[in-house]
């Protein structure tokens, strides 16, 4: 990590530790070109878990950060706990940059702004729409968007659709549903001054009960999110739907590689919903904050924002750049050649709600959707894990 | 012929208090009666130094390293465990056993710890079983031994984290070798990833995979240091190639095979590597169907952050290995008919 | 007896041996081809063609080659001074009558029976303290000696050196250190290269300890392969060539030294 | 009980280029003692195990009695075996140790209980039978060794060095009790040792091999007093017998490092080439004053009470080596000083000659 | 060269309650080859290595020469030892094996090679010097240990049973080897050894040591003769002598098992209380036909070629035991059946007596 850090023929090294695909590699040797001083370096890591465990271990340590750390948005609130390790960069000239809810989920309790926004996960629905042809449900997007305009008619387009093609779910996996509508919750587990709500929160019951309801439906594919299992599930018809946000775009070509009929639909269900995004952030352990921030500010500037875009599918969450034409202009091939920056930027538009994410959000949704796993994996029935999500927040604290 | 030079030069100066030094507790000084030896030369007295403290020197390396590395942190956990300790906020107030309460408090502690029971028995018992059975196949006037001896170590080279990724793919729920491989003759899919008993199998198999032939050449060490003659005595006496097996090989390596256990049991309480990357969360399954202790320490320390816990938690493990070792002993004592005379 | 053992015997054996082989040989078969023979349904049984392709995609996706590096690094630096320093104390321990010899032997036997996740917190604080965590001086320095070391060697000389043979070198005029030199050093070759050995796959196949130190930026061959898996999605292709890859060493030194290390398991056994 | 026979037997171990025992022919009678003897790998062993199935019989057949046993496996040719290292299973004590083959046979519990005490009655060891072998001194586990034989009641008695183990002045004692102990029970026993004292004091006949070859068989005294060739010859007997090359003279006395022996002139004629003479130590004689004698310097002499021996070189011009040493019974209470030169005579009925090119006994 | 004394040495093991040599004094003379001979454990060893400096002397001193040496390190005391293993160093040749010592000391490499290629002459080794130890012989080994304690041209050489790592055969003609060698050289040596013929055929005197303490030190002739109690008695002499106890009847004879024996009345007189007698087996005589004698019931007889020993129990009404023998040497020719009796009759000046309570000798 550190040991090659510092100068060399005079140049500054900083380092940008990322996980997943931020789509900076263009971008940062365009840095280097515009600042012959910099040589900018980039750690890339699989998952934002791994990412996590080795930015905490570093903190730790008090040594080792990069120093630029990429943050996923679950994992933000408990990062603005810890303020202290990180260098505030607020600045006039990024005032206003971001959508407000995005700006306010990187600013601490102080009023700090620690993280910079990246991009959000504004979400639309992905289909097969081949095997909607199969069962016989239209296929063309426009056509499909009514069927997914509130969670009723998306589960009631899932209880036709099973019927004609049993061997195939209707949607990916009960954690990515459940997560979708948890995302449309203002406050679904804490209160705004943090105190734990979530087992008593009647909208959080109700998102456990229509999610377990629909797997005894046999809507779900009962596999985990993320499990070797949901991967193959994409090469053997598993599935027919997915909440989708952006970034999960270049995933499902990923893992659906040479299968054809994938198309995302312009509608989501109960409105809109954000799912992810980041921010970069500058620990305080950064030998060089000012140059660091610098970048930072440069990355997360619109222009270079949507050439992430259009490397990596990560949708912006700048103001400016939400109404670019590169950005409405954009298509998916591998979608059938879906308009799918218009049709994300559409869905960020969309989105009314934020839910508010208190320092053990992260903690709490994963005991949540391991509750909603536990019930579709047979391991307990729907109250059984439900009083066990409601012991696991309790151990959280 | 004596061409040696004169011991004691006339220029020593005679040194009437003995030179015995720190020797004295080990070679006591001459008594009275006898005559005071004459003093004895630097060199003499040099070299009787060297006797004495080269042990000191030689061994000091590793006690001193050990003390920082090994002792120093042994202390230091239970130091660890009666405070609230953050991993990144560091030492908090002292909260005494609050801890090891808050542990005993965690059904997820209780169930780790029924996972690595669990775990450990499935793959001490059949390990130690498999690697007799094999043992007592090398133990025979085989052609091309060494090859087979190496053959049965090669999964002693593949790395815990490699057999994990190789296993977690064979053991696939839907899509693994294996199941396919029980398909064909007609056994439903096992979900290796959800039912806790498979899981514990999976993993299981996995330590035993890596571990049966290393156990087994141990083993058949042990087997061939049975004096030969033995064997033929009890050929002569009637006995057959099981019996001689049951009645002459195995009381005669017990101490071996109590060796196996006791350090398969240590290891199989410390089984980490193959849970943690037995799926890409890392937690032990979505309801810690195969988290163990360790992984259940990891988990408290480093994703929860709460080394206090965790530390108390690595105390608790310690008192468990050891439980364990001398339960295993007075177990295998008594099996092995040892109690007698 | 001589009779030869029949078929049975080499039958079992084989069947073991494959086993032994086939789950090695399974990801050399997913390893070499793309990612979709994960999913068939008649997996090929024969390797493909693809391996080199998904080795250069290991090297693109995580440092292996910086892995290979630290773990080169670390495993023979580790395994020289376990070598050295439990010679040297075993050789003490087996063959010098000092005060407290035996106690401190127990003390050293007991320690093996300590779970290295006991220390690993106060570890991690004293390396972090130091500055040394994500650098390999972590990894390198709690395995700069081992208790199994001191014990090995000291099984192995007890009857390796006849006391005879340090008696007549002290006689003949060896200084302490002389013998060790003369005596305790060429007897303990064997015993050191098989502990230099056991050493090395020891610090080579590490995870738990590398897992809490070592980031995922500077990674060991270890905690390189569990990156290739813990991504949003597990290309097995990917991730079986990269198990190969890594075990690849290994093997090499395997085939090169197996036959020593067979000896030194056994041996440590008898004497065990 | 029964006899043994060897028929033309052989080993040949895979890999080997000769065999370890080459067709080996021997009758053993019902009830004898026979001793095989020889230096270290000629075979003893293997010929032993050969009969008792530890080895298997790679050409010629071996029986017990009228039985043709090559083929049979051990357990079925009623043999007993008491084995260099005793082969005491560790685990077990005394008593189960002697009960073991019974157990095997399916021998019940009453019948062997009763067998083992009358063996360890015979053998003294009663007080042990609850111990474990290491807690008995060796003769004791020796023994138990024995014991475990006898209990057997087997048709044959197989021994491989069952002395060896033990230190010298209890091997001594031990050798007379097994003999007695051979005698009383009457079963036939073959035993095998390398120390030819052992041989000649227990064998009620000695086979003597070498490089897996039969050299003679025969009573221990015939051994000694007619060794079949110069191997016999300087194996048998303590010091070992003298034996010196020598050419015939034109009047056909045997001369040695240029002095002359007189011989029977009638054997030396048989002589092809040279010959080879053989004088047991206690066959020489000091030459008196004045008497012409085979003169030899005195290196050392050897007391031990009773007797003593001379070793010395021939006081030739021949260069003097350490190793070629003549060696001669004197009376102990003889005083010669080291360096003196003595002379020695013999009579011709005392030498034994040997044809110097095939070892053969020329002598009657 | 030197003498060696050990005054009242005393060798104490931590944690052992007696001293594993007590009070140990014997002067060794300048060129003398001085036995330690005894049972095993007897502490032998631990004399030997006091004096090479490898065992601490927890009492008393130890003297080279003049030099008092009990505290001195054992590579400045001048001594070279030979080891019962031959200690040889594996890893290096025959010839740095030797040189070895000589290194350390600084000698250089010139004369080094001059001592090595002398020593290696006179022992026969030349030809070996560029081999390992593990390419040698038995024998050859031993002379290599040999030859690396002649190089160094020590005052003392010490010996710990060099020889009992060789087979029999080999060992009666090194022994032999060693003596004359001793005696070459001139040189102190001290040479241990649990075997009595070794130490009747090497020593000039023997020291005959049991639990620690100096029993009897003397040449080995008058050890034979006048053993100082029963212990040296039945230790030295093989087969050993008979030791039968007695009481003394009224008529001043001794009575053993009913039977009366004559004995030196005034000897006997002075026992405290019974007496024991002891009768080396070649000082029995068969008695005449009618002559009064000894009965004893005939076990076994061993040939051994040149002669014959009978071991038997007396033919009393004390019931036999196969432990307890009377031990008689006999003519080799002479035909004695197993179980008939025979009449032992002695003289009186051969019978060696014994106090019986302290076991010291009574006879002059
Ligand atoms: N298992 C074997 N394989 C090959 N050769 C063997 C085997 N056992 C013995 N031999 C060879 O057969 C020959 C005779 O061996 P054997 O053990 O019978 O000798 P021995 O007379 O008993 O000697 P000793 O007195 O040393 O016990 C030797 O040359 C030996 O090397
Ligand atoms: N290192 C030691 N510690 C304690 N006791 C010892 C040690 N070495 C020897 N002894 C004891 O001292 C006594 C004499 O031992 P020593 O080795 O001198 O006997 P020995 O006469 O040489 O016997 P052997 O013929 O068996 O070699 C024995 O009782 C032995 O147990
Ligand atoms: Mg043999
Ligand atoms: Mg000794």
């Amino acid at each position: 990590g550190g040991d090659d850090e510092g100068s060399e023929d005079g140049k500054i090294t900083l380092t940008v530790a990322t996980f997943n695909e931020f789509g900076y590699e263009d971008l940062l040797e365009e840095y280097m070109d515009l600042n012959p001083d910099i040589k900018v370096v980039q750690k890339k890591l699989g998952t934002w878990e791994e990412h996590r465990d080795n930015l905490y271990t570093k903190l730790a340590a008090g040594s080792g950060l990069s120093d630029i750390e990429a943050i996923e948005g679950d994992g933000m609130p408990a990062i603005l706990e810890e303020a202290d390790a990180f260098t505030d960069l607020s600045d006039s000239e990024v005032d206003g940059r971001w959508l407000d809810w995005k700006q306010a989920a990187g600013t601490s309790a102080d009023g700090k702004l620690i993280g910079y926004g990246t991009d959000i996960g504004p979400e639309g629905i992905c289909y097969r729409a081949d095997l909607f042809e199969k069962a016989g449900l239209p296929t063309d997007r426009a056509e499909v968007a009514p069927l997914f305009a509130d969670w009723d008619t998306y589960f009631a387009t899932g209880q036709e659709f099973i019927k004609k093609l049993p061997d195939t779910a209707w949607y990916d996996s009960s954690k990515g549903t459940s997560q979708a509508m948890i995302n449309q919750l203002e406050f679904p587990f804490e209160t705004a001054d943090n105190e734990v709500v979530a087992t008593t929160n009647p909208e959080v019951k109700e998102v456990f009960d229509t999610v377990t309801s629909m797997q005894a439906a046999g809507l779900a594919t009962n596999l985990d999110q993320w499990s070797n299992d949901w991967v193959a599930a994409f090469q053997n018809d598993g599935f027919a739907t997915m909440a989708c946000p952006g970034w999960m775009l270049g995933i499902i070509e990923g893992n659906a590689a040479g299968v054809t009929g994938w198309d995302i639909a312009d509608a989501f269900p109960g409105g809109g919903g954000n799912w992810g995004g980041s921010f970069l952030t500058v620990p305080a352990q950064s030998e060089h904050p000012d140059e660091a921030k610098a970048l930072a500010n440069w990355l997360t500037a619109p222009e270079q924002q949507i050439k992430a875009f259009e490397a990596k599918n990560t949708f912006p969450s700048q103001v400016e750049a939400l109404s670019d034409p590169a950005l409405l202009e954009a298509t998916n091939a591998f979608f059938n050649d879906a308009p799918t920056g218009e049709i994300l930027s559409n869905r960020a538009q969309a989105v009314t709600v934020q839910p508010y994410k208190g320092p053990k959000y992260a903690d709490i949704i994963a005991a949540f959707q391991a509750a909603i796993l536990r019930v579709d994996e047979g391991q307990e029935t729907p109250d059984e894990a439900w009083d066990s999500f409601t012991a696991d927040v309790e151990r959280i604290g | 012929m004596s061409s040696h030079p004169p011991t004691a030069p006339a220029g020593e100066v005679p040194s009437s208090t003995s030179p015995a030094g720190p020797a004295r507790s080990e070679e006591p000084l001459p008594q009275a009666t006898t005559p005071v030896p004459p003093g004895l030369t630097w060199r003499q007295r040099l070299s009787r130094i060297d006797v004495r403290f080269s042990p000191y020197l030689y061994i000091s390396p590793f006690f001193l390293l050990f003390l920082v590395i090994g002792m120093f942190p042994l202390i230091y956990t239970g130091y660890v465990s009666v405070h609230e300790w953050s991993l990144i906020g560091g030492k908090g107030e002292f909260v005494g056993l609050d801890n090891y309460r808050a542990v005993f408090e965690d059904r997820y502690f209780w169930r780790a710890l029924r996972n690595t029971v669990s775990i450990f028995l499935l793959s001490s018992v059949p390990q130690v079983i498999l690697a007799l059975i094999i043992a007592g196949l090398l133990d025979t006037q085989l052609r091309a031994r060494t090859f087979w001896r190496m053959s049965i170590l090669v999964p002693f080279v593949v790395a815990p984290a490699a057999v994990t990724l190789i296993f977690g793919n064979l053991f696939g729920d839907r899509y693994g070798l294996i199941n396919s491989a029980i398909g064909v003759i007609g056994i439903d899919p096992v979900a290796w990833h959800v039912d806790t008993l498979a899981s514990h199998i999976a993993i299981a198999s996995m330590v035993n995979w890596r571990w049966t032939g290393y156990n087994a050449l141990i083993l058949l060490a042990a087997m061939q240091a049975v004096p030969r003659d033995l064997y033929e005595s009890a050929a002569l006496d009637g006995a057959g190639k099981v019996r001689q097996f049951r009645s002459i090989t195995i009381p005669m390596i017990r101490p071996t095979v109590i060796f196996v256990i006791i350090t398969s049991t240590i290891g199989g309480l410390q089984i980490f590597t193959e849970a943690r990357l037995f799926d890409n969360v890392g937690l032990g399954g979505s309801d810690r169907q195969w988290q163990t202790v360790t992984l259940y320490l990891w988990e408290l320390g480093w994703r929860l952050r709460n080394l206090g816990m965790a530390s108390a938690v690595a105390w608790l493990l310690f008192l468990f290995i050891v439980m364990f070792a001398l339960v295993n002993l007075l177990l295998s004592r008594r099996i092995g008919g040892g109690g007698k005379s | 007896m001589n009779r030869r053992p029949g078929f049975l015997v080499y039958g079992l054996l084989t069947a073991f041996v494959l086993g032994s082989a086939a789950p090695l040989y399974w990801s050399l078969i997913v390893g070499s081809h793309d990612k979709s023979v994960v999913t068939q349904r008649v997996p090929p049984f024969i390797p493909g063609g693809e391996f080199f392709s998904n080795a250069q995609r290991v090297f693109d996706t995580v440092e292996f080659w910086k892995a290979l590096g630290n773990s080169l690094l670390v495993s023979t630096v580790c395994a020289t001074s376990v070598v050295f320093f439990c010679t040297l104390a075993g050789y003490a321990f087996a063959k010098l009558r000092f005060r407290g010899s035996n106690a401190l032997m127990v003390f050293v036997v007991a320690t093996l029976a300590i779970p290295t996740q006991l220390g690993v917190i106060p570890l991690f604080i004293q390396m972090a303290k130091l500055g040394w965590t994500g650098t390999v001086w972590a990894i390198i320095v709690p395995t700069l000696v081992t208790a199994f070391g001191v014990f090995f060697m000291r099984q192995y000389l007890v009857d390796a050196i006849p006391d005879e043979l340090i008696e007549a070198a002290r006689v003949d005029g060896c200084t302490m250190f002389g013998i060790f030199r003369n005596v305790a050093i060429p007897a303990a070759r064997p015993a050191a290269a098989i502990l230099w050995l056991f050493t090395f796959m020891t610090v080579w196949t590490d995870f738990f300890w590398p897992m809490i130190v070592m980031p995922s930026t500077n990674p060991t061959v270890q905690i390189a392969l569990q990156q290739l898996q813990s991504g949003y999605y597990v290309d097995y292709a990917l991730v079986l060539c990269a198990a190969v890859l890594s075990t690849i060493p290994l093997l090499i030194l395997f085939v090169l030294t197996g036959r020593q290390l067979v000896a030194g398991i056994m041996q440590g056994a008898v004497k065990g | 009980m029964a006899s043994v026979s060897y028929v033309h037997a052989e080993r040949l171990f895979p890999g080997a280029a000769t065999p370890a025992v080459d067709d080996f022919s021997l009758d053993i009678d019902d009830g004898e003692l026979m001793v095989l003897v020889g230096p270290s790998g000629c075979g003893k062993s293997t010929s032993l195990r050969m009969l008792a199935g530890l080895e298997e019989v790679t050409a010629g057949t071996i029986k017990i009695g009228e039985r043709d046993v090559s083929r049979i496996p051990p357990k079925d040719r009623d043999i007993a075996m008491v084995f260099q290292n005793y082969a005491l299973y560790p685990h077990m004590n005394v008593g189960d140790n002697m009960a073991f083959a019974l157990k095997m046979a399916g021998v019940d519990k009453a019948e062997r209980k009763r067998r083992v005490r009358e063996a360890a009655k015979l053998l003294d060891l009663e007080d042990y039978l609850e111990r474990k072998p290491k807690a008995l001194s060796g003769g004791q586990r020796q023994r138990v060794a024995m014991g475990r034989a006898i209990v057997r009641q087997p048709q044959v008695f197989c021994m491989d060095e069952p002395l060896s183990n033990l230190d010298a002045k209890l091997r001594v004692s031990t050798r007379t009790q097994i003999s007695a102990l051979q005698q009383r029970l009457g079963i036939t026993t073959v035993y095998v040792t390398h120390d030819q004292v052992e041989a000649m004091t227990m064998g009620d006949r000695v086979a003597v091999m070498k490089d897996g070859i039969l050299q003679q068989v025969d009573t221990p005294l015939a051994l000694y007093d007619k060794p079949a060739n110069v191997f016999v010859a300087g194996f048998i007997g303590s010091p070992a017998m003298n034996l010196l090359d020598a050419t015939i003279s034109a009047d056909g006395s045997a001369v040695v490092d240029g002095f002359s022996l007189p011989i029977d002139r009638a054997v030396a004629a048989q002589a092809t080439d040279g010959i080879t003479l053989g004088v047991r130590p206690e066959s020489w004689h000091l030459a008196g004053e004045g008497e012409d004698g085979y003169p030899i310097k005195v290196a050392v002499v050897e007391e031990l009470g009773a007797d003593a021996f001379l070793y010395g070189t021939p006081a030739t011009d021949v260069p003097a080596d350490l190793l070629r040493q003549i060696v001669v019974r004197v009376d102990a209470r003889l005083n010669l000083t080291k360096g003196s030169v003595v002379r020695l005579t013999t009579s011709p009925d005392k030498v034994h000659i040997f044809d110097k090119a095939t070892g053969a006994r020329l002598s009657a």
